[in-house]
């Protein structure tokens, strides 16, 4: 297991990234990628879970005892969580009515946990926030390629609402594709996100095919002893 | 926010206690995974999967320390049936172990034997026969196969021979495999 | 021993606890203002897009009663009324009740009557209408909604509250009628209801310490 | 002298896929040619923008993944897929719905999971489930069967409101379509109509919608000669409608006012062509003889739930799919006793 | 009890098929031609393969017993006709591998002269049945129906049981084969003089001829050998005409009502079950005391110019009897070992005809057309209605496709009979038969493979106990040695206890730090 | 009584947890692979789902409202949550090592499934009381089985099918329980709500 910083971030942007690859976080992906902005939203405040969360478990990681070790990073997670949702009520008032119970549900987000458990609970601050952030940021990319997909298919807009996260002078962010298109609704409903990820997760597959067999074509240029 | 933090904490206090107390109370000895995952592996004992022999991997697997596709002589099979047992998805065999080739027992020229006894000290199933400074000979039917006989050996006389199918261990090639009319062709 | 360890995992779990319910308590602390602050916000935001702020100029968010009619306001539970005054004088009521037969269930609504039973404005405030058809009733994919200001049980005559399908006056959506149907059929049960308990709803003192049906019911 | 080997049994096969599907696309024969004269020229415009999507998606999807493109389409089954999604679309939807509905058949319903054979849910349902979610709209175009209301629209009309959208001269998408009998049915209730005052509309005929019930019996006909022929199995067919007619029969005798007659019920929509021709389709149905009866009687069942109490009118393609799932899990539990074995 | 059905019941699926039994029924059986050399495999039959007694240059005589019998279930092997043993080593044999396997070569020298002749017996009733078991034994006679299982061993019921039932199997219900009818139309009297010794040696309460109602004939010349012998014990049952009515357990089942259980014997309910072949054979060899030599085979198929049966010596080349039968038509086009449902193609037509040998079948390209390509299964579960065993053959298709041997084992792989009809009706033309077979013999090397490791496993870890404990006696003897030598150096020693008490404080040290954690942690693993 | 039938009407079918709801996608992804595997998470899922609603309306009840401390309900459900499971798994660990060898390795997994939080906080969002919570934790459950199951089935159906290489694996996963939740939409409209 090599973790030098670099491997970290590709892993979490990338090669391990966790809805395409883990599969895990997969509720609040499917559920809140209606629209690309709560998409953003909701991966921020993962990522910024996240983030604290493997702070904090790494911090405090010498101290906690094995046999309570779950119980003590749900709470932390969870007091975690509640301060964002709370911050978010405060300040993202629209944003956090429409994302819901999906805030409060970032607690059982299975990456968190098992980032605490698997990476953060073995190293040291630095590395664990940087995984944090490396992470987080994936997920949100991810809900925000879903959201703009389903958005763009379903609605045939993109940035709609926007002003729930940036403010008022971003109502008129909202791009329309063309005037008549009406939008195909599969795509915003439930139906939808899963179709969508699982053509994103075919596309994963595929441009990882795809570096693969380049990076194979690449030492029969130069002849292996042992493969000629 | 005294009565917050006092609540929430007695509540967990209580959790704590719970827990310790169940820990305690209900404490069972771990299964034995390891005698699982060793049943499935082929017991060549060769050790290319990096570790001295069968048992030593099941324990790496289920401590979690080895990947589940590091045993050429399994092949395949081996990694399925782990999987199954894990509950993780199959992958391919890692070819850093090996491969996966045919099955073959070692057989002594006897007429090169010195009789050093280098092999039998090798030989992790005690499948060779032989005293000091007399011809050995390999028994087929207990031979894994695992070539660890054949570096130790000073004259070379130890060579891998493939196991040879003959009608009772004949299998039935699989149909998609083959080409459709030359389904009963020789195996 | 057991017991040592029974204590250091109590503990253990209490230190976290107190110390992450601290964190949270005083995060709630500073912002608890702030969230209902916001909450009344998201409702004044909606009853000004009916009733311009201009025509009141009392604090309607607290001048509220709860009222109960499972018949009219479509629902068993009771529901906010918002009453508006100028000068003391009442101005109009905001009304939140529930039209129960959309296509996908509960449509809740704000309804604001002027003393004169006039509408000055409909808007939807939760619904479950499929996406696309149904929720063409919100004011932000359609101005369907917006054709109920000025109308009254009069105009047009109560015999053509419907959609025009069904004979009345109000258009439904292409593919779509069961959603406005819906909507047409609970306003006017709110008027009938304001024109008969129009003039108690502002004798009444408002609610000490009301909690805000409203609130928990968005999504 | 010297033989080629070959596996055992020797004996020629006796049936083959092709030819199952060709019996299939004749046995819907009649209730093609009822549903054209009943609709008129969209029905045809359906049925060839869906056999034509059919071919070419599956042929696309063929060449791209590397299989032979010629056994491929020979087998006939994409064209089926593309005939039923035509039967089962409004004769007046604009062009590009048959289009992506049988793109989605084809190629995410079918291809996708490896083509003829693997699909577990039908390809042609999906298809139609896809529509019916995204378009409603455009999905509740039917135009009213000849000999109730207007004329059925000429050709060259109807070509240009399918592929243009224009609509003919002082005609309105309302004036042109009508509610389809179960829609009616449905809406009636809602609004609290009695059954007699439902039926009381031209709409109606003397066993199910007018013109409907005689398309249904007309695949009522195919769909015997198919069991005669052995193309099908009669366990489906005959446990969708006993499982529909039980269920609204008590419903229909204890409240002949709130509900709609089982007779209804058999003969209008898609009961037929779902019945004999979708439940059926072998890929995605339970295989077990005993699962065979609780696949049917689950979409029986289904079926009447979804007209009765859901939001769709019709419930045939969702019943389908709803079995179409639990049909491995069905088959599971199904396992008929095999011999010398006790009973389990 | 099991009890004879009135009417036979009917089995479940099974094929309606084309008989073709006439052609090869015209002409009446004959004896084939001995040819020059014969090839007899030592491996006929179910069970260990037999031990050559002779070697190249031996001579000879009919009926010498050339192999033995390796093992309880193994049977001898005869040579069938005089002369020189030309080899002993491994020659192609019929097997749908197509490998070579250990056989004799005789070069006969044309005379046929018994080894010994033949000693008969007149009374075989008066024998005690382990008389007559050991003098089937010895003859080398083995089921001539079906899987070649040792007859002697069949005839065995086994102390605690007893045969209510023997069920003669003259079903012959596979299309082309007409070996049975052909024998029981010419030599009855030995069929049921056969059956009658059968009986004897079974004490069998009820014995039962299971015949087709397709061969009136046969049923005929076994009615009259049967008044013949007046023995009311025996009933002849005529069984609808479905393939395959003449497996074991399906014959059993028509006749009775009564299913063999699975992974079962037919003894198990009390019924055993031998072919009109095998009793014929049986009276042979105890009555006459003939060994198996020879016996009858079909030549048929449309690729033959005159079909018929012929009484053939085991180990004749295939090519004989097709030249004895007018040779290869032009339409010629495969080559079957057996019928056309279960049987299997050979590569070459200079095989030897076996024991196991019922019939040969030169089929044309019309009648046995090649392959289709195979589409995928599309569920239509046309194979379970035809399956006898009541098997769902597209579930064990999936499985067997997908290589989960669990899940086929689950859907009982093991009950398939690999009668074919699953693949005769599909209309995806999946060879399903082939993926069973392919699952059968896969499951069935994991089990070596896992008997194997389990040897290994076990070899290993006395090794390790062995390796173990070889060092505790060599350490115990070094310390020994060092004690004794060390005595004298008493400074050396304080120095190594210094060495070793401080190993140990850090030990302790170290296990102090840790005890807390590991007793934590081992309670947590325990959690 | 009504009422209580609606609940599971639409719990199951309707708002069906996993496809319509998506709650408890994690654990609806991973143990999906075998149908016995998917059985014992299913046990597992149902039982400890209507004890933590039970627990956590409980909690709610009688030590969060009273105190005013709404806002700590995520922290306290989640601690509930987190020891009904792990309590249950020493239980059942101890007691029935047959059960255990069925459910013990999901137990732990549960924590994590979102619909078990899930459950609990909608159960105080819709203000349900005791028994309606507990049928709502129970009919979540079940519903969350059925689709399990279902999906179950259809994967190792779907394992052995000649799927493009792309797509293999996760991808037409995902895409099986799209057609899925597609196929719920036919119960959508069964219950208003
Ligand atoms: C998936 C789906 C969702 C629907 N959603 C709504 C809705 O939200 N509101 C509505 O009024 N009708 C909705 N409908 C349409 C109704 O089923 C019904 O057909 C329609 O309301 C009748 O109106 P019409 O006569 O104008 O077609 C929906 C239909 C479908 C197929
Ligand atoms: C592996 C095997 C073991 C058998 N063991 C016995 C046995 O112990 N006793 C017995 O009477 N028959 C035994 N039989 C014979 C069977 O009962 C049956 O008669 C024989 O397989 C021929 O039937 P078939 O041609 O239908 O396969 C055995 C057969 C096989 C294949
Ligand atoms: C599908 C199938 C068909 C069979 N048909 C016959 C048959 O027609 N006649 C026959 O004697 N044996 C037939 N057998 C073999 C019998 O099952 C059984 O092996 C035989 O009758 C046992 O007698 P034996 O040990 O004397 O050969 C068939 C076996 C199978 C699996
Ligand atoms: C009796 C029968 C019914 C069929 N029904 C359908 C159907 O409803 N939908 C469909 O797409 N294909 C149907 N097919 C064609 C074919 O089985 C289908 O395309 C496969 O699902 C493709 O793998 C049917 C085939 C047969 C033989
Ligand atoms: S590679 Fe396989 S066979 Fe060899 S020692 Fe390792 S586990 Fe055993
Ligand atoms: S004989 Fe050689 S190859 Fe065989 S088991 Fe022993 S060491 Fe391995
Ligand atoms: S007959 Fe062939 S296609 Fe039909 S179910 Fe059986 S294996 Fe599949
Ligand atoms: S070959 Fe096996 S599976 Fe096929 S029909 Fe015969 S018994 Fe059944
Ligand atoms: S995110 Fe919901 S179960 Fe994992």
């Amino acid at each position: 297991m090599s973790t030098s910083y670099r491997n970290i971030i590709r892993d979490g942007l990338w090669t391990n990234n966790t809805g395409l690859v883990q599969l895990l976080g997969l509720c609040p992906l499917l559920a809140v990628t209606g629209t690309l902005v709560n998409g953003l939203g909701l991966g921020l405040a993962t990522t910024a879970t996240l983030a604290a969360s493997n702070t904090t478990v790494s911090l405090v990681r010498k101290l906690v005892r094995p046999e309570v070790r779950i119980p003590v990073f749900v709470l932390i997670i969870a007091s975690i969580v509640t301060i964002i949702e709370l911050s978010m009520n405060a300040f993202f008032h629209d944003l956090y009515k429409v994302l819901g119970i999906f805030i409060p549900l970032i607690v059982t987000n299975c990456v968190i946990i098992g980032r605490a458990e698997a990476f953060a609970s073995r190293q040291p601050v630095g590395k664990a926030l940087v995984d944090g952030l490396a992470i987080g940021i994936g997920f949100t990319l991810l809900l925000v390629v879903l959201g703009a997909l389903r958005e763009i298919i379903g609605h045939g807009t993109l940035f709609a609402q926007a002003h729930m996260m940036f403010g008022e002078a971003a109502r008129d962010w909202t791009l329309h594709l063309t005037g008549n298109y009406h939008g195909m609704l599969l795509a915003v409903l439930p139906p939808g996100a899963f179709l969508g990820l699982g053509l994103l997760i075919a596309l994963k597959n595929h441009i990882d095919r795809r570096m693969e067999q380049r990076a194979a074509q690449a030492p029969a240029v130069s002849p292996h002893p042992e493969t000629a | 926010m005294l009565t917050a933090i006092l609540a929430i904490g007695i509540l967990a206090a209580a959790f704590g206690v719970l827990l310790g107390f169940a820990s305690v109370r209900f404490r069972v000895e771990s299964d034995p995974i390891v005698d699982q995952i060793d049943a499935l592996l082929p017991q060549t004992q060769c050790g290319q999967c990096g570790y001295a022999g069968c048992r030593p991997y099941a324990e790496a697997i289920a401590a979690g320390e080895a990947d589940i596709n590091q045993c050429p002589p399994g092949g395949e099979a081996t990694i399925q049936a782990l999987a199954d047992l894990l509950g993780v998805d199959p992958k391919p065999l890692n070819a850093e172990h090996g491969e996966h080739g045919e099955k073959k027992v070692a057989f002594i020229h006897e007429e090169l034997c010195i009789g050093c006894t280098l092999c039998i000290q090798a030989c992790p199933v005690d499948a060779i026969l032989g005293a000091a400074k007399q011809m050995h000979t390999v028994i087929a039917e207990e031979c894994t196969g695992c070539e660890l006989c054949v570096p130790p050996c000073p004259v070379d006389c130890i060579e891998m021979v493939p196991v040879k199918t003959d009608i009772s261990t004949w299998k039935w090639p699989y149909p998609e495999a083959t080409d459709q009319h030359r389904l009963v062709a020789n195996g | 021993m057991v017991l040592r360890q029974i204590t250091v995992s109590a503990l253990m779990l209490f230190l976290f606890a107190a110390v992450g319910a601290g964190l949270v308590a005083l995060t709630w602390d500073r912002t608890a203002h702030r969230i209902a602050d916001n909450e009344r916000m998201a409702l004044l935001r909606s009853i000004n897009e009916v009733l311009p702020k201009d025509q009141y100029d009392n604090d309607v968010f607290h001048d509220v009663i709860e009222v109960r009619d499972p018949e009219l306001l479509g629902t068993p539970d009771p529901v906010p009324v918002y009453r508006a005054r100028r000068n003391g004088w009442p101005v109009a009521a905001i009304l939140t009740p529930v039209a129960p037969d959309g296509y996908n269930g509960n449509i809740r609504l704000l309804v604001a009557v002027r003393v004169d039973g006039t509408l000055a404005g409909v808007r939807v405030i939760s619904h479950h209408e499929t996406p696309g058809l149904g929720d063409a009733v919100e004011v932000e994919r359609s101005d369907w909604i917006k054709g109920f200001r000025g109308k009254s049980l009069g105009n047009p005559p109560e015999k053509h509250w419907k959609v025009k399908r069904d004979g009345g006056d109000f258009d439904q959506f292409t593919g779509a009628t069961i959603t406005p149907r819906a909507v047409v059929k609970a306003v006017r049960k709110a008027l009938l209801y304001y024109r008969m308990h129009g003039d108690e709803l502002f004798e009444q003192s408002p609610e000490p310490d009301h909690e805000h049906e409203l609130q928990k019911h968005h999504p | 002298m010297e033989f080629p080997a070959r596996p055992s049994p020797h004996l020629p096969v006796v049936n083959d896929v092709s030819r199952l599907m060709r019996q299939v696309m004749l046995a819907l024969l009649p209730g093609m040619l009822a549903m054209l004269w009943y609709f008129g020229w969209g029905v045809l415009f359906n049925l060839l923008l869906c056999t034509l999507t059919a071919l070419a998606a599956e042929a696309a999807m063929l060449q791209f993944r590397g299989k032979g493109v010629r056994t491929g389409l020979g087998d006939g089954s994409a064209l089926l897929t593309g005939l039923l999604l035509a039967l089962s679309l409004p004769p007046l939807a604009p062009w590009w719905i048959p289009v992506i509905g049988t793109l989605f058949a084809i190629v995410v319903a079918k291809q996708l999971y490896g083509g003829l054979g693997y699909n577990p849910f039908n390809p042609a349902m999906v298809g139609f489930v896809v529509l019916i979610v995204s378009f409603p709209l455009q999905m509740t175009l039917w135009p009213a069967p000849r000999g109730v209301g207007e004329a059925l629209l000429p050709f060259a009309d109807t070509l240009r409101l399918v592929f243009a959208g224009v609509l003919p001269a002082g005609e309105t998408l309302d004036s042109i379509t009508a509610a389809t009998p179960l829609d009616a049915a449905k809406t009636g209730f809602g609004l609290f109509d009695t059954w007699s005052e439902i039926t009381a509309s031209p709409l109606f005929g003397a066993l199910g919608g007018a013109g409907w019930e005689w398309i249904n019996a007309a695949y009522l006909a195919g769909g015997l000669w198919m069991l005669r022929r052995g193309v099908i199995q009669w366990q489906i067919p005959v446990a969708v409608l006993g499982a529909l007619f039980v269920l609204s029969n008590p419903f229909f005798a204890a409240d002949s006012d709130g509900f709609a007659s089982p007779l209804f019920h058999l003969f209008s929509g898609a009961t037929m062509l779902g019945a004999f021709f979708i439940a059926t389709d072998p890929v995605s149905a339970a295989t077990t003889p005993r699962g065979r009866l609780w696949y049917g009687a689950g979409i029986g069942v289904l079926v009447y739930l979804i007209r009765t109490w859901g939001g769709y009118p019709d419930g045939v393609a969702f019943a389908v799919l709803l079995m179409n799932m639990a049909a491995p899990t069905i088959d599971y539990y199904t396992r008929p006793r095999v011999f010398g074995h006790r009973d389990s | 009890m099991v009890k004879l059905l009135d009417k036979p019941a009917r089995i479940p699926g099974g094929l309606h098929l084309d008989a073709h039994k006439r052609e090869s029924l015209r002409q009446p059986l004959q004896a084939a031609p001995v040819p020059e050399l014969l090839t007899v495999p030592l491996s006929q039959h179910i069970g260990a393969p037999a031990e050559a007694l002779v070697k190249p240059g031996d001579r000879v005589g009919k009926g010498q017993p050339i192999a033995r019998a390796s093992g309880y279930v193994s049977a001898p092997v005869h040579a069938p006709t005089s002369g020189t043993v030309t080899d002993v080593g491994d020659f192609p044999v019929p097997h749908p591998s197509g490998l070579s396997a250990p056989c004799v070569r005789i070069h006969s020298d044309g005379e046929d002269r018994w080894f010994e002749e033949p000693a008969g017996i007149d009374n075989p009733f008066s024998l005690d049945p382990a008389v007559i078991r050991h003098r089937v034994r010895a003859a080398g006679i083995v089921g001539l129906g079906g899987a070649g299982f040792p007859t002697s061993v069949k005839l065995n019921a086994g102390p605690e049981r007893r045969v209510e039932l023997l069920v003669i199997n003259a079903a012959e219900c596979e299309p082309y084969i007409s070996c049975d009818e052909a024998l029981m139309c010419a030599r009855p009297l030995e069929v049921m003089q056969g059956i009658r010794i059968v009986a004897h040696a079974l004490q069998a309460e009820q014995v039962v001829i299971g015949i087709e109602d397709n061969m009136p004939d046969a049923m005929h010349c076994l009615q009259k050998a049967l008044e013949a012998c007046g023995d009311d014990s025996i009933h002849i049952a005529a069984v609808p005409t479905l393939y395959p009515a003449g497996g074991e357990k399906q014959l059993i089942y028509a006749l009775t009502g009564e299913e063999v259980p699975s992974q079962g014997l037919p003894i198990d309910i009390g019924v055993v079950c031998h072919n009109v072949g095998t009793v014929a054979a049986v009276y042979r060899a105890v009555v006459a005391g003939e060994p198996l030599i020879s016996r009858v085979v079909t030549v048929s198929g449309g690729g033959i110019t005159d079909p018929r049966n012929l009484e053939v010596r085991i180990g004749t080349p295939i090519e004989t009897l097709i030249e004895a039968c007018g040779g290869y038509t032009p339409e010629v086009d495969r080559l079957l070992m057996g019928g056309p449902m279960m049987g299997f193609s050979l590569l070459s037509d200079s095989l030897p005809v076996i024991k196991t040998t019922n019939c040969l079948l030169a089929t044309s390209a019309e009648e046995t057309p090649p392959p289709q390509p195979a589409l995928p299964c599309i569920r239509c579960g046309k194979c379970s209605e035809v399956c006898p065993a009541r098997l769902l053959p597209q579930q064990l298709y999936w499985y067997a496709r997908a290589r989960d041997f669990d899940k086929v084992q689950d859907y009982s792989l093991f009950d398939c009979i690999e009668c074919g009809c699953c693949a005769h009706v599909c209309p995806s033309h999946i060879p399903l038969v082939q993926y069973y077979r392919y699952a059968k013999t896969e499951i069935w090397d994991m089990e070596r493979q896992r008997r194997k490791s389990d040897l290994a496993r076990r070899r290993h870890e006395f090794r390790l106990e062995r390796l173990e404990r070889e060092k505790r006696e060599l350490e115990a003897r070094r310390a020994k040695a060092k004690k004794a030598l060390d005595r004298p150096k008493a400074g050396n020693a304080d120095a190594k206890k210094a060495e070793i008490e401080a190993a140990l404080a850090r030990v302790k040290a170290r296990k102090a730090g840790q005890a807390g954690a590991d007793a934590a942690g081992a309670e947590q693993e325990k959690n | 009584m009504a009422e209580y039938a609606l609940i599971l009407v639409s719990t199951v079918l309707v708002n069906n947890f996993v496809l319509v709801k998506f709650l408890g996608l994690c654990p609806f992804m991973g143990v999906s692979r075998k149908l016995e595997t998917a059985t014992g998470m299913s046990l597992a899922t149902t039982f400890v789902l209507t004890m933590s609603s039970v627990c956590a309306y409980l909690a709610n009840e009688y030590l969060l409202a009273p105190l005013g401390l709404e806002y700590l309900r995520t922290i306290t459900f989640i601690l509930v949550i987190a020891v009904v499971v792990q309590f249950t798994e020493m239980v059942v660990h101890k007691t029935s090592p047959l059960l255990y060898q069925v459910l013990g390795i999901f137990l732990p997994l549960i924590t994590t499934n979102c619909a078990v939080l899930g459950v609990a906080l909608l159960n105080v969002q819709e203000k349900h009381g005791f028994l309606a919570s507990a049928l709502y934790g129970f009919g979540a459950a079940v519903g969350f089985s059925l689709a399990l199951i279902l999906f179950a089935a259809v994967r190792e159906r779907i394992a052995a099918a000649d799927v493009p290489v792309v797509f293999r694996g996760a991808s037409i996963a995902l895409i099986t329980a799209g057609l899925m939740s597609l196929a719920f939409m036919g119960f959508s409209g069964l219950v208003k709500g």
